[in-house]
């Protein structure tokens, strides 16, 4: 059962905005600038976070509302905005997020974009996609799910009813729970069936940490504003995370193809899952590596169950990004003991936990008191370090640790490497026994 | 007028600051920061600048009033170091939601410091304002008063929403706060003539206690420092205070000066960045001490632990000079920190450098240092290439800069270290500058930049050396037709806010015989704008200079 | 005879071991460890047995004199816990050259025993005899002896090569070693009424402190531990116990019986596994001190402190009876440990069951604890096929068995819990069966067994599948040709030393209506060899009666 | 400067005996059964030990020789274990390794076999190789390398002159500092490049962790019999590791290649190097994959190398793997203050250390006092607890962690894991500042 804490005050947050939510999914776009429609602050915090998450130059730009631009309205801020960034940088695409300071005053964003255009032809080859992204509401992944959605709306061609397919084509909506390690593993999963996929948004061939030849202030690497435009034309659509159901139900209509919809891709069944869809679609028989993996995956579960049986876990994370990695430890044998999320999700009810919240790390960290380990974003490690149990440091932001963005945890080698990695911290943690261990209780003694 | 409005003028009017003693009016008026420009705008907001500048009270309770983003996005990610108490490192926010746009967000705002004051206890509770509480007029200054007088807790406002202004703004609002609402209210237990304040140090990576232990051993107290490692109630009794040093540029000038004015506490500025900053500092806390009444033989003590201090220094810098003669140092840095540090990279032989100067003298790089103004995200903008070609003419062997500026060096294959407010390593007093040198001495020294600037084994060449026979090409096209080259050099533009070109500011120059960059600006407006061009109007007349001083030398 | 042969002589003609009694001459002469076979043997070495068995001293430097196989290869391994000194857990070898070999390696053993008493002055140095040196006549005795004159430290030389014989051949010799030259060298520094020395029992997984509370509690002292957790001091001075008890089999059945000769202490035979024999063992040690001169007070709170704990331990038994109730456990020990936990399991509704037989009388376990032998190393022989055959005609549910065995069991994706001495669990006393119970649910109710039984998706079946359409199959075939099927069951060999096949066993069972292993080992000669297909016969036997009760039924 | 420890005593060995270092080498070949030649007690010892390791159930008999048997000499156990082990396993290949028992007495296992072979025509089909590996002489890397020798000087057809080779097949003759892991990612990079290769030995089919469809009482997995007989129609030879030099010679002399060596393959310059030679033998380019890789891995340096600057380290291992990921934390900025290896290797000459020694893990913690972290195999466990410095688990055996078979230090992947996983220790471990961080010298104030 998912409930909502109700506290006035939250501590400690593990949410974040979706606005930055919605400007990380531009990120993996290529050429493109995410803006921030609000106050510099709004993109500097932003900016810091993706910095010190990614350790990556972090295109991200703002509108830079003053006091009085907020009183009259962003037009000219977002004019200018777009103007300077188009001559400064030259993307293929704009994203334009709103924050609290303009949702608050309710500026039209689509209406500016109009007047924009009308006044720039220059501006004609650049897109520009806003998002509704008020801060007030929702969350990180929120933003993600909604920019990707006007992403489709905005750029997808509807397919014309005599269509020439793509035959091996598939587009695939990635959730904001993939890091850009997990996109490049599940391209050379998908590869490997000899399919092409096209992700939507795809973080790796931009936030994976590689080094570029050249820098560009935008973007780089990512799907092409064209390739999106062209999505109408695959021959499938897979969507990883709930939080994508929206955007694919969008692309299916726009492009009249079904979609399959995979709430998460962690752990041996939804590996098996996917093994078995893309056997299907691509007639091709699952190769002999992901057999292997498979099965050093089972091997990997047998010997580490030992260590994951009985334990109990505390875990805040975004809800996609719990879900997956929440039911994979439940099938390790751990308990769940407490999960705290940031927005509502209707996949969330299922999760067996001792309480599933839209909270904060004060509420996770009441909850944790007996448990063996903590999961949740860097910022736990407050936390943890108060508990004195291990800490797993899972999401955004992880500005304490290097590696973040090639984090792994979808199919047979993601969940085996997250086997390893946690059921290493529990077995760093036994407790060697001392005399002390079987005292006899106090109350026992006196009632002898 | 609201009195935040107000309280914003009066900041911009600070008579403390040097430089708006030179200004009209209306100079004034428009405040000392400069005019965001929208799509090219970096830095941190107002609201930002309050909570760096008051977060390092480290026993007080920060609580953030407004949606997600202000604290969620961006809590527990600074290096201010306590001795003791962590509730400052717990972010509280109240996350408004759309009911309390909609409704208004004071009720929540209440219950969420009663909630901080039955759960955490704290000697205090700052709210910080941000933009959409102001937007909708939640009035935080009367939510704060009836909080204090109902739950019998000092609970301070703090109304510096984001956008307002910049961080520096901030930093002067968050001071105000506390001269309105903290300091003063309590007494110290004891008092003793050799009680200080430190205002604007906040003991990033901990270096307030690379100073400290010089200051006990001289028997000097630091009453309060304001705000690094500070307690409550250290700051509320802070007005007890015999004298006050005031760093890290004027972010808090308007508190040193007003507590000069209403509690008579003298205040010098001074550094503790570099050897002889340092010293001069301890020389004038021990001069104001005694000026207010301390015994005299505490300036003699205090000579003889400098002479002590600095021989140990120059000492332990004595090895570097070896490995690091002849390295040249790279500085990219605002008016932030006091680069005294210069004088004391110089003695360990390392020859510091400007954006594209070719030889920096002392007066150059005075200029650099206005030049670059504010986090320099000058370099943010650069292609590799032109930074590839600055480091090249700079013939830098390491940048020093701020947090921002570190991916784009590092992709550069530059040796970078970290000067900003989240480094992890200190660098304050004698100890830090010794530190520093070592830094500066790994980073250099670190065998990976040999091997990560070699090309691929598909790559024929580095990138480097394709830039290279880029930029000769250039200039073998502008040796063919030099007329053309320049028409093309000419015609790039250098103030994107006010569409200046090269050329326009090269015949200013000519014409008017400029040679200060602010010349430039007031005449041509290029740089009036966002202000991030300046670096590259100050290249313009560097390479002026060097052509005059090529001439003269060819004449 | 050399010393160590005639200590080898002694030790199989101990008279406290029940089986000896029974044995002729020769046969005792030939010894209780059963012959091992090139090629098909598995277990640890005497050298192994006596480091086993003398290591969890821990204040002892532990030197193994040999090439860096005895001690490099396995050094560290072992779960016994101490409550204070580490250096027992230090891995000193002389780690023998080639110029040793040649020359001989005394020399180097006596310069390591210095280099350990200057370096960890250690109470005692024990110095391990193993292969190498001893064929190449190494006199480890004499230089122990010289050691110790001229170092002034007790230097224990444990004669037992690997080659002498198994594990518990080497148990005893390590034993031995104690009697001659450890026990009754030092005195206690006071004794009372109610001093016990504890004989075999190794605190693994820290089980001793499992047992130690209650005794405490009773006013009893553990003299000594030989050797769980013990102090060099502690064993030199256990000749003034009042009582012994001997745990964990038979291992040291010598130094009990000849410190009852020596020093008249009382000994019986106990375990600390199952919440009956804990029970027990705690009434015999009391009954026993009783014996010797304690209060016979002792007697009643001794029956209070079990009346007490084992409702305790039932209380908190009781919720696993409805989780387990009904579960099968298949036990593959040895007589390593005594198996009384058997009644405790079955009490929470556990079933017990053995290798392929059906339904298992408390007879037929019996039997099985006897067929089994060291290490039950028949699992290791059998194919995955003939594993599941095994696990699903027994309908079982888990596994309980050595460390051997895991990989085996894990492979065919059977639970499994570690009861050998690495495991990581400690299970002695009520508290240890109440967690025993704890993690057999746990093991029980892991989800990822499910997941890791389903087909990957590009099978159709699983190989478990597989198997029962196989055995499907056979016994298709064998209804269509049942004289072909019976001549090719018939054929299988089951013994290999032997080469005795299953036909001739059954002829040799039917003829002489044979019903004990020992029995068709005696008259066929079948097991006669390395011992390895005892329980093969034992499934044969085991079948017979099976067909034998269907017949009755049907009849 | 390699020297060697002057005491007497080992105390707290690093090493591991050689026969058990050639058992493990036999365990890369398909269908094998080690065969330790020497008392009940060698074999059991390096099965725990392996079975600890690679969590796997593991082959490896014992002529159980008795005290008489040794007197008399081992030919009735040899013959003895050699009938039952083909009897009861069916193997394809027995490795016989002898030990310090049987190469005391001097037992004349060739002539063993000759005798056997005369006697059991029934074996004919059984590939026998022996190797003389005493445990008093050399270490665990020294009895891999003799056994690959022997596999190749008992195995490998001497090509014909007219050999027709095989356009795309490469001998890799594999040191065993390579993991199952490392032979995964190798196999998968050659691969990459159009390349068959053969590894000799063969451990990632036999000891990755992976889950058999059906178990065999021998090796599953591994390079045949039949695949090293037919090494010498090869067209490359590459030997990864010194120790493998001689093997590689033989190689080359009986197949009349020429061969190359790469002595390691950890590092941004050794893996650039591997890929050029790779290019060039195969004529193909370098796929774009491994071009990420690269790019990803200078990232990673860039990002990582804050954190190994100036760090002092100290290291145990076995020559080969020392030299690799010793080599490479120097090429990262780190001091090697001490490294302790097992046995000689003219390569470690040139390692960059304080000290190197052929000595023991007591040689080791007392030269790591002031070391910012320990590196060697679990049993340097209580050296770190003592040391109260981060410890790094590599090689044999690593008996208290999960996934010690599939850890990477080889190519630009494995390069870049190991940054961010010894990275992170540093990380973990940077100590905060307090108030007394930088108390005065006492003797400073005393001068005062």
């Amino acid at each position: 059962m998912l409930s909502t804490s109700k506290k006035a005050c939250t501590v400690n947050p593990l949410k974040m905005s979706q606005p930055i939510g919605a400007a990380l999914a531009f990120m993996g776009l290529k050429g493109a600038m995410p803006l921030l429609h609000g106050s510099q602050g709004c993109t500097s915090f932003g900016l810091v976070l993706f910095v010190r998450h990614f350790r990556e130059a972090i295109p991200l730009q703002t509108t830079a509302m003053s006091e009085v631009a907020t009183v009259i309205g962003g037009l000219e801020n977002v004019e200018q905005a777009v103007v300077n960034i188009v001559s400064r940088t030259k993307p293929e695409i704009i994203g334009i997020c709103s924050t609290g300071v303009t949702e608050t005053k309710g500026d039209d964003v689509e209406g500016f974009i109009r007047a924009i255009r009308q006044k720039h032809p220059e501006l004609d080859g650049v897109a520009l996609v806003s998002v509704s992204t008020p801060d007030f509401k929702d969350a990180f992944q929120d933003g993600w799910a909604k920019a990707v959605t006007r992403m489709i709306d905005q750029l997808v061609l509807p397919a014309a009813p005599d269509v020439q397919r793509h035959p091996r084509r598939l587009n695939v909506l990635a959730g904001c729970h993939l890091t850009p390690g997990d996109i490049d593993e599940l391209r050379d999963i998908f590869e490997s069936f000899g399919l092409e996929p096209l992700f939507l948004p795809d973080l790796s061939g931009s936030l994976d940490g590689h080094l570029p030849d050249d820098f560009t202030p935008t973007t780089l690497g990512g799907i092409g504003v064209a390739e999106i435009a062209g999505m109408g034309q695959s021959s499938w659509i897979l969507a990883i995370g709930e939080q994508m159901r929206g955007a694919a139900e969008l692309l299916s209509e726009k492009s009249g193809l079904p979609f399959t919809l995979f709430d998460r891709l962690t752990g041996l069944s939804s590996s098996d899952d996917l093994m078995a869809w893309l056997a299907r679609i691509s007639g091709r028989p699952v190769p002999l590596k992901f057999r292997r993996q498979r099965s050093q995956l089972v091997d990997a579960m047998l010997d580490g169950h030992f260590h994951f049986g009985g334990k109990k876990v505390a875990i805040g994370a975004e809800p996609d990004l719990l879900w997956a990695v929440g039911s994979w430890l439940t099938e390790m044998g751990c308990e769940i003991r407490a999960a705290v999320t940031t927005t509502q999700s209707a996949r969330l009810e299922d999760l067996p936990s001792g309480a599933t919240l839209i909270g904060d790390l004060e509420d996770l960290e009441g909850m944790a008191s007996d448990c063996d380990l903590l999961i949740t974003h860097s910022h736990g490690r407050q936390a943890a370090e108060r508990l004195e149990i291990p800490f797993f440091r899972l999401g955004i932001p992880t500005f304490d640790r290097l590696g973040a963005g090639h984090q792994l945890t979808v199919g047979y080698r993601g969940t085996r490497s997250l086997i390893f990695d946690i059921g290493n911290l529990f077995i760093a943690q036994a407790h060697e026994p001392n005399p002390g261990t079987w005292r006899l209780p106090e109350e026992v003694m006196a009632s002898a | 007028m609201s009195t935040l409005a107000s309280k914003i003028q009066e900041v911009f009017a600070e008579p403390g600051c040097g430089k708006n003693q030179g200004k009209s009016e209306k100079e004034r008026k428009k405040g000392c920061t400069k005019q965001l420009k929208p799509g090219a705008a970096a830095g941190g907001c107002a609201f930002d600048g309050a909570k760096i500048a008051l977060q390092p009270i480290t026993d007080v309770a920060h609580l953030v009033h407004g949606p997600i983003a202000c604290e969620g996005n961006s809590w527990d990610n600074r290096g201010a170091k306590s001795s003791g108490p962590q509730v400052y490192r717990t972010g509280f926010t109240t996350d408004i939601g759309e009911q309390d746009v909609i409704f208004g967000g004071e009720k929540r705002l209440y219950k969420s410091i009663k909630e901080i004051i039955e759960k955490y206890d704290p000697p205090a509770v700052f709210v910080y304002q941000t933009c959409v509480p102001a937007m909708i007029g939640d009035d935080i200054g009367a939510v704060c008063k009836a909080a204090s007088e109902r739950l019998g807790k000092p609970v301070i406002p703090i109304n510096s929403p984001g956008f307002v202004g910049p961080k520096n703004l901030g930093n002067k609002l968050a001071g105000e706060a506390l001269l309105d609402y903290v300091i003063g209210t309590e007494e110290p237990e004891v008092t003793t003539p050799y009680d200080i304040n430190i205002i604007g140090e906040y003991n990033l990576a901990g270096e307030l206690w690379q100073v400290k232990p010089l200051l006990d051993e001289l028997g000097i107290r630091i009453l309060s420092c304001i705000s690094g490692d500070a307690r409550y109630h250290e700051v509320a009794s802070s007005h007890r205070a015999r004298a006050a040093m005031m760093v890290c540029s004027k972010a808090m000038i308007n508190v040193a000066r007003k507590m000069e004015e209403r509690y008579q506490i003298p205040f010098f500025e001074g550094s503790f960045y570099g050897i002889g900053d340092m010293s001069e500092s301890l020389r004038e806390i021990a001069r104001l001490l005694v000026e207010r009444g301390a015994p005299d033989e505490l300036l003699g003590r205090t000579e003889a632990l400098i002479a002590r201090e600095e021989a140990r220094a120059w000492e332990r810098l004595a090895p570097y000079k070896k490995r690091l003669g002849g390295k040249r140092v790279l500085l990219i840095t605002g008016g932030v920190k006091s680069w005294s540090v210069v004088a004391a990279l110089q003695e360990v032989g390392i020859e510091i450098v400007g954006t594209s100067v070719k030889k920096s003298t002392k007066e150059d790089k005075e200029r650099i240092k206005e030049l670059m103004g504010d986090d320099a995200h000058m370099i943010d903008d650069m292609s590799p290439r032109e930074m590839y070609k600055m480091l090249k003419e700079a013939r830098a062997d390491i940048m020093l800069s701020g947090g921002r500026s570190q991916f784009v060096a590092l992709k550069a294959k530059m040796p970078w270290l970290d000067i900003n407010q989240e480094r992890h390593h200190a660098y304050a007093g004698y100890e830090g500058m010794v530190d520093l040198v070592a830094e500066i001495d790994k980073a250099l020294s670190n065998p990976i930049w040999g091997q990560v600037r070699k090309a691929a084994p598909w790559d024929e060449t580095t990138w480097e050396q394709r830039a290279d026979q880029a930029i000769a090409e250039e200039l073998a096209a502008a040796e063919r037709d030099p007329v053309a080259a320049r028409e093309k050099a000419r015609a790039r533009q250098i103030c994107n806010c006010k569409a200046i070109t090269a050329g326009e500011i090269e015949d200013a120059i000519l014409a008017d015989r400029l040679i200060r960059v602010e010349e430039i600006v007031e005449r041509t407006h290029a740089g009036s704008g966002c202000g991030g061009c300046a670096p590259r109007i100050g290249a313009i007349l560097a390479n002026f200079e060097a052509q005059a001083a090529l001439s003269q030398a060819v004449r």
